[in-house]
């Protein structure tokens, strides 16, 4: 009665043997322990052997202290850095290199944003807007601001399938806005927002918009010019880069307007003991030895995501993610969540099986060799709007495969089988 | 499945077949256990006289392991004295925090493949930290 | 009548030669450019063979998300992260794992005490003192923090020899004192300042102290039990780790008082739209995804140190920058800054040379394959203190030896010929 | 020594020997370039007559390669028309910003090889960008 796993067109496309061939760019799957199926990209993904060998590279052979420094290793360290930025920059087509700042996270970057630049500006009374579906990382930074400020933090809410209405949402920015915060993807409902289209109306009002674009730079083709946002911010380990580095974009005239997070070596003109002067933008935000090998390695995955192509991946991974759909919904008591058939949605796929805790799902999937997360995946006010405490969710990147969801279904069934009702 | 799955039948035998699970309504003492990150909760209700705890229930939500910690626990010290309950416990959560390999009663044995598993261990421990709380509120009543 | 730089016993002690062969351990010194003296790891230091591979093996193998995952790539990557906690703990003897905060520097570290601990406990008047030697990142918060709340900046004087008088400085300390914050050893002269002191005359006044121990840890034994000290920063790439990751050591009481700095992922309890509450120190002070590599990396780094010895590694380092010190103090003109001979110093020697510009010294000496550093170190307020606007500066670490000293010498002489008087 | 050293003897000829170094108490009009970064400081003074520069003088502290700098750029435009020492500035800072090979001028071609050395751009520019200001407040004079 249990549905045997459909089998899709996936493995009879060109494109698809193409990425069966670039699994075996990522030593994990050859060297860590067998069998790997790993689903769990939205928390961190996999590193290319490439990304790892420019890691090791720099540090064997060209290290040397960023910035300023006269001698051979000190001069090719600040190229190299300075080179991972345009690369960067690049990349999400950044009008310019110094719009892009290196912070340790995604989450880093929207602290600094909301004390850089929104404590700056609100007034009491104003409001932030952040959606329902954000993650912790881009919505505490935006409470704690509005407690601090005496500012209100305002929810834009979702329909049933985890989507904002734009017609609706449109109507609830006004005079008081002054910023809107809001995620590209969904790490839990692989929703993606309409960025463009909010941006847009946002402008009419003259309210700046943030972007967290954990889950999207890397993984779909992001341009910030296109977008017209004012931030936006990310995390390297996501997108197969190094753990540690990140950036934050950010219009020059905002950046003009945002006072740095950290103080420290680097980001400094004139030191006295009364008063200093900061130091010219991106260096001003970036206090502290920069992490060479981070941005080094960080510009080695975006190069190798952009050696695959951006559209490919995204649509690889969307195949993936439907696949993935259509045999889990003909499971039995299981419960989808987020945008439904038909409708867009990344490479991330949240459920709940009738009767089951998420964590014994996740748990029954491990000893399969499944790895899928179990929570609330630092999305409290989104459980909250699904009435739930936590779910379980497969989440998929360019590695994957049709065998990673045959092992999913396998597991999700022994997990019935086990623990569901006798 | 691995022969080191934690889904052994004992503990599935307790979470299919839950012991001392029901109502609290008619326990002399009530108390809650709540592990935030994952919304799991067990009330622990206990009923004793002359140091004796007489009845050890519990209701809630939780993941099997949870769950059938709980019902081991209410089964494991029911008809113990107060000492004795509040000795197992904490000899219980010592194997947890520990390297100590031998399970603090042969009928709580079956939980000791969890101890692999450290993010599981609030999963375990739920239900008998909701006891100590029931066993210190007992001890503040005297 | 220049010197020729003077033989010392420096290879004839078997200790030295166990240090020669350890040179084997940093690849740069095999596979870089040649040749490398390399004499600027006082900006940051060059890594051992091992810190680089337990970086790719963590890549290769074990990653996976830290923090709660349930499949074994996940709870295997909690395991290295939290042993890499315990390994540095260990190391500074903290009484407990709890009381080290992963950061992604020392800037970091330093920035979350005067944001998370000092703006909740300064009051108008109050003061915080800071040497007049202090790095730009254990300044300028400071600094800040001290306009934000109405107190005073305070600024613990130095004697000529670039040393703090202890017994005069315990009499600046009074009631309004809130803080003390203060290097343990300087990234310009090479003092080492008497912390055990300082902190046992503070505790005295019931004044906190922070530490900025990012030239001691990993160069000189540091135990924070001995010293008493409240909180102590550090960043790894100083002491042969990777860049993008230091800690933050707090006494337990301490951090509880304190605030993060970063909201995020990882550090709540629970989040309401409302409000929320703080998980459990030390994760409530790292909001984000954890750097997993850079943690183990870190680790390995001291595991490395300590199998050599922290003693023997400072007593190598002070023969060196001694043997240094009087090579130097006999070319004609040149000025050496910080304690004269017989006084405890480290591994760092400060300089400058009669008409000749430190950025002139030290692009001669990249031509010599020399690499020393010429700038204000970020350390302004000290250069106005010895009244001038930069030096040159060498600075030593475990891998260093003689021949290095001897091409420094031959560099200094070279620039004087060059641009000497004629 | 390596041959691709930044010590050439043209520089070095221009340290040791600037040009046009001296007080500028009887210039038309001074400015200022200044790297807090390192504490150089450089002081163009003009004099101009029926828009040609008669003089171009300069004091200051700073490195060689700066020191160097500013007196090859006192040589080479004075008796420039303002328009061409502007165009010289201009070229010559656009040479430092670009991968172009050719100087801009012949007797600045020994200043090439430090366009390799990113960290030390700032250190030629000084005194060219002091100029750029003299220009512009003669033209604001006007
Ligand atoms: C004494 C001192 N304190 C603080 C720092 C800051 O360290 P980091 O840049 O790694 O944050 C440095 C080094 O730059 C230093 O030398
Ligand atoms: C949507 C979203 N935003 C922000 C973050 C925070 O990223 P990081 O933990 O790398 O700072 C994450 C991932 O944890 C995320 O999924």
């Amino acid at each position: 009665m249990e549905p045997v796993p459909r089998k899709s067109e996936l493995s009879r496309d060109p494109v698809a043997l193409d990425f069966e061939a670039l699994r075996a760019d990522f030593p994990i799957f050859a060297t860590g322990q067998q069998p790997l199926h790993y689903l769990d990209s939205a928390a961190s993904a996999q590193k290319p052997a490439c990304v790892i060998e420019s890691i090791s590279q720099c540090y064997n052979h060209d290290y040397g202290p960023v910035h300023r420094g006269l001698y051979p290793l000190a001069e090719s360290a600040s190229e190299h850095y300075e080179a991972s930025r345009q690369t960067l920059a690049h990349f999400i087509n950044a009008a310019s290199p110094g719009q892009i700042v290196f912070t340790r996270s995604a989450t880093e970057s929207i602290n600094l944003v909301a004390q850089g630049w929104a404590a700056q500006h609100l007034q009491p009374g104003d409001e932030i807007w952040v959606s329902q579906m954000e993650h912790h990382s881009n919505f505490l930074p935006w409470q704690r601001v509005c407690k601090q400020r005496g500012a209100r933090l305002r929810i834009i809410p979702l329909d049933g399938e985890g989507l904002i209405d734009l017609e609706k949402s449109k109507g609830l920015f006004g005079k008081k806005s002054r910023l809107i915060a809001i995620t590209q993807v969904s790490n839990v409902l692989g929703t993606i927002n309409p960025i463009r289209e909010i941006v847009a109306s946002a402008k009419q009002q003259n309210i700046p918009v943030l972007v967290d674009a954990a889950q999207s730079v890397g993984h779909m083709p992001v341009d910030v010019q296109d977008l017209d946002c004012d931030f936006l911010a990310t995390s390297a380990h996501k997108m197969c880069g190094p753990g540690g580095i990140g950036f934050l974009y950010g219009k020059s005239e905002r950046l003009a307007e945002t006072e740095p997070l950290l103080l420290g070596g680097g980001m400094v003109d004139e030191v006295n003991i009364d008063s200093s002067s900061w130091a010219e933008i991106p260096a001003r935000f970036e206090a502290g030895s920069p992490n060479l090998a981070g941005a080094v390695g960080f510009a080695t995955a975006v190069e190798y995501l952009r050696g695959i192509g951006l559209r490919a991946i995204e649509q690889r991974v969307k195949d993936l993610v439907l696949l993935a759909y259509e045999n889990l919904s003909s499971i039995d008591g299981i419960h989808l969540y987020g945008p439904g058939p038909g409708l867009d949605r990344s490479g991330i796929l949240s459920f709940n099986i009738d009767g089951i805790h998420p964590h014994d799902v996740a748990h029954i999937a491990a000893e399969h060799g499944v790895a899928i997360r179990a929570g609330h995946h630092c999305c409290q006010p989104l459980m909250q709007h699904l009435g739930v405490s936590s779910t379980a969710r497969a989440s998929f990147n360019l590695y994957n495969n049709e065998q990673d969801i045959t092992a999913l279904v396998a597991a999700i069934l022994d997990a019935k089988r086990i623990l569901g009702h006798r | 499945m691995s022969s080191d799955s934690v889904y052994k039948e004992v503990l599935l035998d307790h979470f299919h077949n839950p012991r001392n699970k029901g109502e609290l309504d008619d326990m002399d003492l009530v108390r809650r256990g709540s592990n935030p990150r994952c919304g799991d909760e067990i009330e622990v209700g206990i009923a004793c006289d002359n140091g004796v705890l007489e009845t050890v229930r519990f209701r809630g939500r939780g993941c099997s392991i949870c769950l059938a910690s709980a019902s081991m626990m209410s089964e494991c010290t029911s008809g113990l004295k107060l000492q004795q309950a509040r000795q197992l416990s904490a000899r219980l959560q010592h194997w947890f925090n520990s390297n100590n390999e031998i399970p603090p009663n042969e009928n709580l044995a079956a939980l000791g493949t969890i101890r692999q598993h450290p993010a599981r261990k609030k999963c375990v421990l739920l239900a008998w930290q909701a006891l100590d709380e029931t066993l210190d509120g007992i001890e503040d009543r005297r």
